[in-house]
């Protein structure tokens, strides 16, 4: 890989690290109203297979989105003032965290329901290709995802149809406190072979063996060879969700979390770059990071007798909750 | 039926982002999609695996990408089994970010309410729920109206239902004409037109209302209301025809509890100038059809029924 | 929250058919399950995985076979993706089986309406969905409620779902005394006595119902009735407040269209004796919840818009 | 296998076949309200598993359940007046053809919903398991079932909770109009070995040959080994259901239809009877299903005003319709 691919590889994860870090802040301290599903240490996924991405295809995404959409592109200004409900958000505070959609660059949304993007992409793909277009929908989700049925007839469909979807297991072992082993049978990307999908696991705390396995099964995809599976190997650093890190509830083994830490993706690639490119990176990533916190922070929130704009794109007369 | 394959055939030919999917929609075993396959080629006419839930969120993918699915069920209670994918997909898109989606797809009902013999799990009349999460639905009770509201319904940009009352199936075959005009969404249609009590009659029941209507004309002088969408609802219609007749009977084949019933009702109650305690003619709360038919026929409103409520409401 | 824990631990220690299961009981992330899986082992407390389809049947499957499961969803919407399972599938084998078995499962949401900042897909409060369907359907508005009521849920032998208030949670845990008193279904309770207007409370709006009335005293003499189960609705006991009140208002935070509200509003001018238009306090027609905080709170029913609701019906 | 349990296998199917074949006239004449999905071709599968099964184990059927309704032991008698909706039926006249069920027999009901029972059988088998006890479910499906979210999402958690349900999937290559290749991605043993099951395809028409997989695959159920997994492969020989057959629709090609008879199941186990044990058992069949007819025919209809007779268990006010 080249060595300004690397930078920008670089660069990506340690601004999803610095927006998600500056966010868990911003939500314990109840800045970020619900708070929000933290993505740090699985930067390597969205990012390495983002990288293989225009902005015209598309992704969907997760609860745990922050990182998928920012991978996408999407500018972290706009993402941190949807995350404080404003006007300059993305979805103009109606979305926030697990809503947050740039359509311009085919971001179909976060979702807060686990499973359901993958259907969502098929759609999308299948749009796409009866255009006679050549991009590829991206489907990020969990491992707890893999036991919802609604996926598992998206694998079904996707793979039937021969529709250009990448479906991304992004297996960091938890769905909340439920451990991989006690939720999942058969194995990830066993089960989505035996949808008639190539599948391919790789780690997922390496970003360039990431970014190695999606540019082959997105080739694919482009090619008219039908969808893929990704599984990553990652893990999650903090909480659940920024509730069960303020209340310091950890379902998972210390020691478990320690030694996953020792695999952060960023040092790894880091350590690959050497320490001034990163240092460099680093500074003008924190600036980017203020600069976003700036704009968010200082833009306009949205009236509350707007509350139901936007409910339809159509007509409809909508009565409201008390008529006098 | 004929009415909504004509209407299907019409917005295919129109708009070349529509598409249909479903199950067997290509053979057109509900009848309703027959021809369409021919017509407009595979790519336009999609057979889908029995996965409601995926086919039903692949519309909102599609719809996302600018295409306009028109998605058939073969079963009314299939919607139970994509509530989810309608109402907390597909439903919340547009306002969830900011305006910067629309979804228009059109999910086709083809035969809702009792068939007399398919049982508990194939009877439902499901419509109260969907007006009730904010989908825009539609039941028709007129053969032109099936093929007005559903080229509307697939021309909205908005999620809508449509709901073929399994009743009126055969009969539309026979009855419809072909006079090929739009009917928009969200207005209700005066049918009869009368001074002493109006009666709200959905689907089915709109001719069961005019006969009935017709039968009590030495009585009384009935005007019959059929909204056609059934959300969002005609208000100004009927609150005009309930202002002037001041009685108010609601014939609608949905449970009573929480049922499109009970809304028009209450409406009326809270802004209309009623003279008599208003009435609705409905399913029994929390009906399940049993199988055998005399038992079924008697959780399903009718015209004796309705007979009885409007003399009641007369007195 | 802490009402509904004991009642939990009540119900699995004096039957051991009962048991739970559900998305991360084990650890008891809602809170409302801590415990349980000390005191009776992962035989009885059963961490699923996300699959919510298949282990809402997987209740009913049990339930057939004898044991009475306890089913958590974590989120209110979620009964939207196990709609079928639940209405179509657990709700009529009772019926379609002629009575050769019951159900008695109790779907658990701990946690129902809007969390003030989960935005669109977690805020819903889909009760009156269930009730139409026809499913025992329990809101509970003051913590001996939630226990008692909780109780007489797992001890049904049919499906009963139990929406625990969000807003609530919290109180709750604090305010819960121990009193430990089951509480039946179908029974509503005259929280506060009055003679010039009738307010119907559900959930969380039962304790702003009471200090409205409290501020409105000087004006008023207030009854609030709180219904406890939804469905089946106690009319008689309605009925007895508003033909002695004869005013109506009804707070409840569902959606306008089809809602609970509508519901009372109707029976209630059908049967009950009024002296003046009823009026409903409630979400607005198809609510979907926005993100940002001051538009979730504008959406959610709340005491400034009951006092208006009241002070208009009074004049 | 010896020649007794060949007999009762022979009589079984053919008991369903005679059966099957009477409720189909019937169906046509309009005896039978809204029909029936007629189960003639397949007998060997219901036949070959139930065989396997004592009254103790449960079974869950589908919208085509006549057949393992018999092969369980239900007495025709009253599934024929469950069918002509009288009070002598199972279900009281209640259920019909879709939803027949003899909770004595542990059958768990016929479902209209196309994979909806896989999920019960396996709430069942945990109770069964829970007490202690060895029964096993058997869950039937067809190969249509196999793309619904619901039932993949049982198959998750049978195999994680080692529950004893044999997975029955009778493959007869049409779901409706729908072929198998235009539905099913993969192929359907290779998807339930994905879930983590052992996995077997057995030719469907052959009885012995379904009773003998099953009988392994059962023992490992009873044994704790945890869910199992059979496809047989079958083919109906009417339409899709009795009101197709009446209009004389049929999707399939009629080549296929009639090399598929060739493989009929019933005289393909009768030649190894011989024509004498054949014509024997055939007339028993027959006038069983005589007394049958005659039995339901006569059978007392419910009445209109207990039409929400049994809507619950308990007690709960209905109100009805209309109020006066
Ligand atoms: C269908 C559904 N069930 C349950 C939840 C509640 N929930 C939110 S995230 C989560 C765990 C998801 O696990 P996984 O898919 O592995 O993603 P991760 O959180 O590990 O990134 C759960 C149970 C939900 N949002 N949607
Ligand atoms: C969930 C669901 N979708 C659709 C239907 C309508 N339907 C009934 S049977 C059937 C085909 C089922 O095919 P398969 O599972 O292969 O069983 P077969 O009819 O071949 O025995 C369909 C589409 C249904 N009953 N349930
Ligand atoms: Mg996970
Ligand atoms: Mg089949």
């Amino acid at each position: 890989m080249s060595r300004e691919r690397q930078r920008d590889l670089y660069r990506s994860m340690k601004l999803i690290r610095e927006f998600e870090e500056r966010c868990l802040a911003m939500a314990i301290d109840g800045e970020i109203n619900g708070g929000i599903h933290p993505y740090i240490g699985q930067e390597a996924v969205a990012v390495g297979i983002c990288s293989n991405l225009t902005d015209r295809d598309f992704i969907t995404s997760t609860h745990r989105g922050h990182g998928h959409v920012l991978a996408k592109g999407a500018d972290p200004r706009r993402l941190l003032a949807e995350l404080l409900g404003t006007l300059e958000g993305f979805n103009k505070g109606r979305g926030g965290s697990m809503h947050a959609a740039d359509m311009k660059l085919g971001i179909l949304g976060a979702n807060g329901i686990v499973g359901a993007g993958g259907a969502i992409a098929s759609g999308a793909a299948w749009a796409a290709k009866a255009r006679g277009n050549s991009e590829v929908v991206v489907s990020f989700f969990g491992d707890g995802a893999m036991s919802q049925g609604v996926l598992l007839e998206a694998f079904n469909l996707a793979s039937i149809w021969s529709l250009p979807v990448l479906f991304v297991c992004e297996n960091n072992m938890y769905a909340t406190s439920l451990k991989l082993e006690s939720g999942l049978a058969g194995g990830a990307a066993r089960r989505a072979e035996g949808f008639g999908m190539v599948a391919r696991t790789v780690d997922g705390m390496d970003v360039e063996a990431v970014a190695g396995a999606a540019a082959e099964l997105i080739e694919g995809c482009r090619a008219g060879r039908g969808p893929a599976f990704l599984e990553c190997r990652t893990y999650r650093f903090f909480g659940h969700h920024s509730v069960l890190e303020l209340l310091g509830v950890e379902f998972r083994d210390r020691d478990e979390v320690a030694q996953w830490r020792e695999r952060d993706p960023i040092p790894l690639l880091g350590a690959r770059l050497g320490a001034d490119v990163v240092a460099e990176i680093d500074a003008a990533v924190k600036e980017t990071i203020d600069e976003a916190v700036e704009f968010a922070t200082n833009a306009a929130s949205p009236e509350p007798e707007d509350a139901l704009m936007y409910l339809y794109a159509g007509t409809a007369a909508v009565r409201p909750g008390v008529i006098l | 039926m004929h009415a909504m394959n004509l209407a299907l055939h019409a917005e295919m030919k129109a708009d070349e982002d529509v598409f249909l999917l479903g199950e067997d929609v290509g053979v057109g075993a509900s009848g309703v999609t027959s021809g369409l396959l021919d017509s407009f080629g595979p790519e336009r006419v999609l057979d889908t695996p029995l996965s409601e839930q995926a086919f039903t969120s692949f519309g909102t993918g599609a719809a996302m990408a600018g295409k306009k699915p028109v998605i058939e069920y073969q079963i009314s209670s299939l919607i139970y089994l994509v509530f989810e994918q309608i109402v907390n997909q597909a439903h919340k898109f547009s306002l969830m970010t900011g305006g910067q989606v629309q979804i228009p797809v059109t999910y086709l009902i083809s035969g809702s309410g009792s068939r007399f013999g398919w049982a508990g799990q194939h009877s439902d009349n499901p419509y109260s729920l969907l007006a009730h999460a904010g989908i825009k639905t539609v039941v028709p009770g007129l053969p032109a109206d099936a093929y007005g509201l559903l080229r509307s319904a697939i021309q909205d940009p908005d999620p809508v239902a449509f709901f073929a009352p399994s009743a009126l199936l055969g009969a539309t075959d026979v009855a419809y004409a072909g006079e090929e005009e739009i009917v928009p969404l969200g207005e209700a249609n005066v049918v009869r037109e009368g001074n002493d009590l109006t009666v709200v009659a959905v689907g089915q029941h709109v001719g069961v209302a005019l006969e009935v209507a017709e039968s009590l004309s030495d009585r009384a002088d009935i005007e019959v209301v059929d909204p056609r969408t059934v959300y969002p609802f005609d208000w100004d219609c009927l609150r005009e025809s309930v202002n002037k007749t001041g009685r108010l009977v609601v014939i609608d084949d949905s449970n009573r509890m929480c049922g499109l019933g009970a809304e028009i009702i209450a409406t009326a109650a809270e802004e209309f100038d009623l003279v008599a305690p208003p009435r609705r003619v409905c399913r029994p709360d929390g009906t399940v059809i049993p199988y055998a038919l005399a038992l079924d026929t008697a959780l399903v409103p009718g015209a004796e029924q309705l007979t009885d409520a409007i003399k009641a409401t007369l007195k």
